[in-house]
C-alpha cells in the first residue's frame, strides 16, 4: 500500500504535504531550484520581498540554542521590482508550486507588489509576522485593522491562493487569522517566530545585533501545534503547519492539529542537503500504512475532540 | 545535551602581529579548547564591532591564530585589537579541505589566503605529503604570513604583481610556470575570487584536482538564512563549503557574481 | 573572594537570589519547609491559591518534551480560607520569606484574600497570567484595565510587597506590566508558561485532559530573557526572572537582562532532593569570583547596551 | 537527544483476567520496550478515561501486566479493557525497592498489593534470596494473584479478614504470628495505609527493615507539582518515593493524614 500524500491546499496541487518555510533559502534562486529537485518536497515559500531592498541586520544575525535557534536576518531581500526579474527567469525551471512571500508595510505597497509578482507566482504567502523589523512585519501584524486593510488590498489585485502568515507574540491569534478570512485570504500558515533573545554571559551583551530576534524550531512546536489547532476549531479555512518541525512526529502531531500541509524551515541548519524533507515523508508515509489511512488528507484534524 | 548554552567560546587576544599595513594576525588564547579541521572556519564577534567569517591560520588545541585584513568596519577593528582584549568564536563551521586524496599538493594563497591555508599546509607535512607554497601579493610588503611559513619550514615560493620579490607577475601566471615544470597532483587555493578562477580553469585544463575556499556574505553561519549561496546551482558556502571541488562550481556565478548583503546578484569585483 | 549574594527585592532581604516558583510545590507546607532548609533558596512562593477550591483537572495534567514541559494542573488549591490554617501553621517554622500567591478573579476576592492572608505572608505575587484556566489567569491578564482594577483593590488592603507575574501570551507584556506599576505593584515577576499544546502520534488525540497546557523550562527561557530585558528598560521597579532556568548559565542570563533575583520552577522536575538550588548557587558565585564582582547586585540589568 | 517525543508508550492489551470481582489484570504488549524496577511505577493513560498510577505486576521486556482496582472511574475504565485495545504508558517513575539489603524477605501484599510485590519476588528470586509472601484479603474471593504467585512457585501464606482461607484475620495480626515465629531481616508492604502503618510499626518494634510503597494523588508523577507531597517532611511519593524505609516516614502523615485532589489535608481512611 502507498498512502496517497498528495494534498490540495487552497487550490493549488501538492505533490508532497512538505513546504519550504519562507527565510531559510535567502533571496537565491539557486537554492529554491535546488530544493524543487528533491520529490519530497511539495512546494516552496520565497524569502519575504519587501518594498524596498534591506540589507537586514548586521552579524550577529543567528543563535543556535541546541532547543531551537534565534535569529534577526532583518528581512534582508533585494526589493521586489528586482527579485521580480530573478523569479521570472526561474519560474519555468521549477515544477512545483511558487509561493511568493510579501511584506508590505501597508496597502499600498501590498497592492503595487502583488500586481508587479502576479506573474512570477502561483501563490502569495502575505507575512505580517515578523518580530523584530520595525514598521514591518508584526507591528502591523498584531492590529487586526491594519491585517484586514492590508489583506483586503492584497486580495483585490491577485486571484492567486492568498495564505496569511501569522504571528505568535499576540493576545489572541484567532483574532487576527479571522481578520485576515474576512479580507480573503485563502488559507493560514501558523506560526512565525516569537519575539526572543539571548545574553552572552561572558561578553555580557546581548548576542544579536538587534537585541531581539525570532525563536523558531524545537522549541516553539508545542505553541505552533497550539495554534494550528485553535484556528482548525474557529475557522473553516485550511492552515498550513509551521514551527519546530524536525520529524515526522512533528509533522504529524501539527496535521493531526488540523494542518493541511507542513513548513519546515530551522530543521535545515547544518544539512547540506535537503535529505530532512525525504526522512520526513519517509516517516509519514509509513505511519500511514500503520495507521491505515490511504491518504494524507484521512488524518487532518483527526485529534479534535468529538 | 542541549546545545551550546554558553554560545560564544571566549577568546583573550595574547599578541597582534601585523603582517602588512593592511593585515594583522591576532593569537587568541581560547577559555575551551575548539576541534578545528584546515578550511573550516569561524564565525569572530566583538560586541559592538559586529562578527564575520574567517577561517583560522593556526588551530592548536586552545591557540589559535586570525589573520585579518581590514576591509571594512568590523575587520578593522578585529585587525585592531590589542593584548588583553576579548573576543568570541563560534563554530567551526564548513566542511574543510579533504586532505585524504593521493598526491602531491600545491598550495596557492593570495592576500591572507596564504595564512589560512597553513593549518592544511601542517596537516599534510603531518601526514608526509609532499607540498609546494606560492605566495602573493601585490609587492614585497604586501605578502601575508611568510615569514611564519618560512619558519614552520614550508617550501615556499613567492609572486609579486610588481616584482618586488620572486617571480614577476600574478599568481595565476607563476601558477602556469610551476605547473608545467612539475605535476601536482592537488591544488588547494584561497585569495581573491577573480584570482581563484583563473587558478581553478587551469587546473581543469590540466587534469588537476583543485579545492577552492570560496567567499559569500555569511550571515547564520549554520546553512538556514541562505545568504552565502553561491547560484544557480544553490549551494551555501557555511554548509556545503567553504571549499568546493573546483569542477563542481565552474561554470556558475563562482568568479563571476555573488549576492550582496540584500541578496541581490552583483559583479565579483576581486 | 566571597562574593555577597544577598539581594534586596522589594523590601524583602533575601540571603540568595533564588527562590522557588508558584506551583511547583502544590499545596505542601511539607515541601515549602523542606525547600526552605535549603541554604541556596532565598524565598518560596507558594502554590497560587483561589477564592474558592479547585480541585484541578483531571489526569494527564503533565508531558515532559524533553526540552521544556506542559502542564495543564488547573490550579488545583484548598481554597484561600483553608490554605490561610496551614500557612499560619508554618509561618515560624521558616526562616525565609514566604511570598504568597493569589489567583483572584475579580477585585473583590482579591481584596478578601489579601485581608485574610496579610497575617501569614511576608508578599504577596498575583498571578494573573496562567494560560490555561478559564476565568482566572490569561482572561483577566491580558487585559490592561482588569490587571490595574484587581492591582489596586490588592494594594489596598496589604501593605506588603507586592508583585505581579505577567504572562508571554499577549501583544504587549510592557503595557500589562505598567498598569500594575501604576495601580502600585512593587515588582514584577516574569514570566508564566506560554499557552501550547501536546498531541500523541499514536493515541491521536491532545494529551492533557485539558487540551491546551503552559509550556515551561529550557523552550521559555529566550522568551524570559526578552520580556526581562524588555521591562528593565521601561519600567523601574525591580523584576524576578523566571523560566527555564535549569543552570547558572540561565540564571546569569535574567540577571544581566535586568532581573533582581530568579525563580526556578520545572528544572525541579525528576530531582528527589533541591540540589539543583545549591548547584545554581554555586555557578553564580563562581561567575562573580571570575569576572571580579564583589556582589550580586553589581550585575543586574548589566548587558543593556549604553 | 530531545526528549521522549512519543510522549507515551503505546501498549496492546493482549488478555484482560479477572482476579476478583473488583479487580482485574491486564497483559500488555508494549510497542517499545520499557526498563521498569520492581517497585517503579508507570502513568496509565487511556483518552477520555483519564491517567492513573499503577505499580506493574510483571515486567517483562514487551510484557506488563497490570493489576487493577476498581475505585473509581478511569481504575474501572481500565480494568474494564478488552482485548486489541489500546492504552498508553509513560514512565518508569519514582525509586522502586531497595533489594540490596542482606537478608531474608517478608512481603506483605494487601489488596492488589501482592500482585504490585511480584516483580520484586521475582528479582530476589533470582538472586537466591530467601522469601515468604504474605496476602490477605477480606474473604478468600478477595484474593488477588494467588494462583499467579502459586504458578511462581511463591512460598505464599495467606489471611482472611472472615477466616474463609488461611489465618483467620488481618494482615497486621497474621504478621505478628509470623515474624514470631522466624525472623526476617526486611519486610517490603504494598497495600491498604492503615494496614502498612500498623506493619511498619510492628517492623520498628521488632527492628526489621520495612520498606513501603505509598499512594498519594499522582498528577504529574515527575516532582514538580506537589500534588503527591507527604507531610510535614515533605516528600514527594513520585519521586522521593513511591518506596520509602518506613523509618524515615513512621510519625508523619503516614497512617493518617493525605492531600485530595485540591491539595486540602484530609484523613487517610483505608
Ligand atoms: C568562509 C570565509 C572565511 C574567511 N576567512 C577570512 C580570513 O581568514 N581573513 C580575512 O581577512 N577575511 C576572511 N574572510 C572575509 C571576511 O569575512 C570579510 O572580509 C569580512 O566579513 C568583511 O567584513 P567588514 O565588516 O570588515 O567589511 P564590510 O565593510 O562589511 O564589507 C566589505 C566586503 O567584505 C565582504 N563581506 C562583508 N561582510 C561579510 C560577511 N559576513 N561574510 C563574508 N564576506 C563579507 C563583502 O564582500 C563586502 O563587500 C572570510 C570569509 C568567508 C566567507
Ligand atoms: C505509585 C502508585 C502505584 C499504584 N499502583 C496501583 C496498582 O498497582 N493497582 C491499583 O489498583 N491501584 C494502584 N494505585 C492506586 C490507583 O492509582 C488509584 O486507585 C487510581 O488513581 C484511582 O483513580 P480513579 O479515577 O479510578 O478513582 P477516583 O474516583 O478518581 O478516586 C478514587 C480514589 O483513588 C485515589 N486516587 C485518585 N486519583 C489518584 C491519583 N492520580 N493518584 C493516586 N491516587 C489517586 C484517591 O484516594 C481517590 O479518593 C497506585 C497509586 C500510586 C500512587
Ligand atoms: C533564518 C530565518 C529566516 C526567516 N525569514 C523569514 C521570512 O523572511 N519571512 C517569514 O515569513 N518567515 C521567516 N522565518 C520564519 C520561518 O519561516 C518559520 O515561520 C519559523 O522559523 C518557524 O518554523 P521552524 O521552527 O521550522 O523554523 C525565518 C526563519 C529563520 C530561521
Ligand atoms: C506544574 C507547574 C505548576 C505551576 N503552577 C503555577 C501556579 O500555581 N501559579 C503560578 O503563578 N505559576 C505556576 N506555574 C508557572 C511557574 O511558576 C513558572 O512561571 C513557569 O513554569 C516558568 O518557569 P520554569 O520554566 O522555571 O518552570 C506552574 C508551573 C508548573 C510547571
Ligand atoms: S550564512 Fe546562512 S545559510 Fe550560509
Ligand atoms: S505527582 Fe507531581 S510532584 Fe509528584
Amino acid at each position: 500500500m502507498h498512502p496517497d500524500m498528495k494534498v490540495e491546499l487552497a487550490g493549488l496541487a501538492l505533490r508532497s504535504p512538505l513546504i519550504v518555510a519562507s527565510g531559510v533559502l535567502g533571496s537565491s534562486t539557486g537554492l529554491i531550484k535546488r530544493v524543487s529537485e528533491n520529490n519530497s518536497v511539495g512546494a516552496v515559500v520565497t524569502k519575504t520581498v519587501t518594498y524596498n531592498p534591506r540589507n537586514g541586520y548586521e552579524n550577529p544575525t543567528a543563535v543556535d540554542l541546541g532547543f531551537g535557534f534565534l535569529n534577526a536576518m532583518g528581512l534582508p531581500n533585494p526589493g521586489y521590482l528586482d527579485y521580480k526579474n530573478e523569479l521570472a527567469e526561474l519560474r519555468d525551471k521549477i515544477e512545483i508550486p511558487l509561493i511568493v512571500s510579501i511584506g508590505p508595510s501597508n496597502s499600498e505597497e501590498a497592492a503595487e507588489m502583488v500586481k508587479a509578482l502576479n506573474d512570477v507566482s502561483d501563490a502569495f504567502e502575505l507575512n505580517l509576522s515578523c518580530p523584530h523589523t520595525e514598521k514591518l512585519g508584526l507591528e502591523v501584524g498584531s492590529d487586526p485593522e491594519k491585517v484586514r486593510s492590508i489583506t483586503a488590498s492584497t486580495r483585490k489585485y491577485t486571484s492567486k491562493p492568498l495564505f496569511i502568515k501569522v504571528s505568535p507574540n499576540v493576545t489572541d491569534v484567532v483574532e487576527i487569522a479571522r481578520a485576515a478570512v474576512e479580507a480573503g485570504v485563502d488559507a493560514i500558515t501558523a506560526i512565525n517566530t516569537l519575539k526572543s533573545m539571548a545574553i552572552d554571559v561572558n561578553a555580557m551583551k546581548p548576542v544579536l545585533s538587534n537585541t531581539y530576534g525570532g525563536l523558531s524550531g524545537r522549541a516553539i512546536h508545542p505553541i505552533a501545534v497550539r495554534i494550528v489547532y485553535e484556528l482548525y476549531e474557529a475557522l473553516e479555512v485550511p492552515i498550513v503547519g509551521c514551527g519546530g518541525v524536525y520529524d515526522w512526529k512533528d509533522a504529524i502531531e501539527l496535521i493531526l492539529a488540523g494542518a493541511s500541509a507542513i513548513q519546515v524551515g530551522s530543521a535545515i541548519a547544518y544539512s547540506n542537503d535537503f535529505k530532512i524533507f525525504n526522512d520526513i515523508e519517509k516517516g509519514v508515509n509509513d505511519y500511514l500504512v500503520n495507521k491505515g489511512f490511504g491518504s494524507i488528507k484521512n488524518i487532518i484534524g483527526l485529534a479534535h475532540k468529538c | 545535551m542541549f546545545g551550546k548554552l554558553h554560545y560564544y567560546v571566549e577568546a583573550e587576544v595574547v599578541r597582534n602581529i601585523s603582517e602588512t599595513s593592511r593585515v594583522n594576525t591576532l593569537v587568541l588564547k581560547l577559555g575551551q579548547c575548539m576541534d578545528i579541521k584546515p578550511g573550516q572556519f569561524l564565525m569572530v564577534w566583538r560586541p559592538s564591532d559586529g562578527e564575520i567569517p574567517i577561517t583560522p591560520s593556526l588551530t592548536q588545541e586552545d591557540t589559535v591564530c586570525l589573520t585579518i585584513e581590514k576591509v571594512g568596519f568590523t575587520s578593522s577593528r578585529l585587525a585592531g585589537l590589542k593584548a588583553g582584549e576579548k573576543i568570541f568564536l563560534r563554530g567551526p563551521y564548513g566542511n574543510g579541505f579533504n586532505l585524504e586524496y593521493p598526491g602531491k599538493y600545491l598550495l596557492v594563497g593570495g592576500g591572507t589566503g596564504a595564512a589560512s591555508l597553513t593549518p592544511a599546509y601542517l596537516k599534510l607535512v603531518e601526514k608526509g605529503v609532499q607540498t609546494l607554497f606560492l605566495v602573493g601579493g601585490r609587492n614585497s610588503d604586501n605578502l601575508v604570513y611568510v615569514n611564519k611559513l618560512r619558519e614552520l619550514k614550508a617550501n615556499i615560493r613567492i609572486a609579486t604583481d610588481d616584482g618586488s620579490l620572486g617571480f614577476h607577475g600574478t599568481l595565476p601566471e607563476f601558477f602556469k610556470e610551476i605547473i608545467a615544470e612539475s605535476f601536482f597532483e592537488n591544488v588547494l587555493t584561497i585569495g581573491p575570487e577573480k584570482m581563484m578562477v583563473k587558478i581553478a580553469e587551469e587546473c581543469h585544463r590540466n587534469g588537476i584536482r583543485c579545492q577552492v575556499s570560496l567567499v559569500r556574505i555569511v550571515k547564520c553561519g549554520i546553512g538556514f538564512c541562505g545568504s552565502c549561496a553561491l547560484d544557480p546551482v544553490g549551494l551555501r558556502v557555511c554548509v556545503d563549503g567553504p571549499v568546493f571541488n573546483a569542477e563542481e562550481i565552474l561554470g556558475t556565478d563562482f568568479g563571476a557574481y555573488m549576492r550582496n548583503e540584500a541578496g541581490r546578484r552583483v559583479e565579483v569585483t576581486l
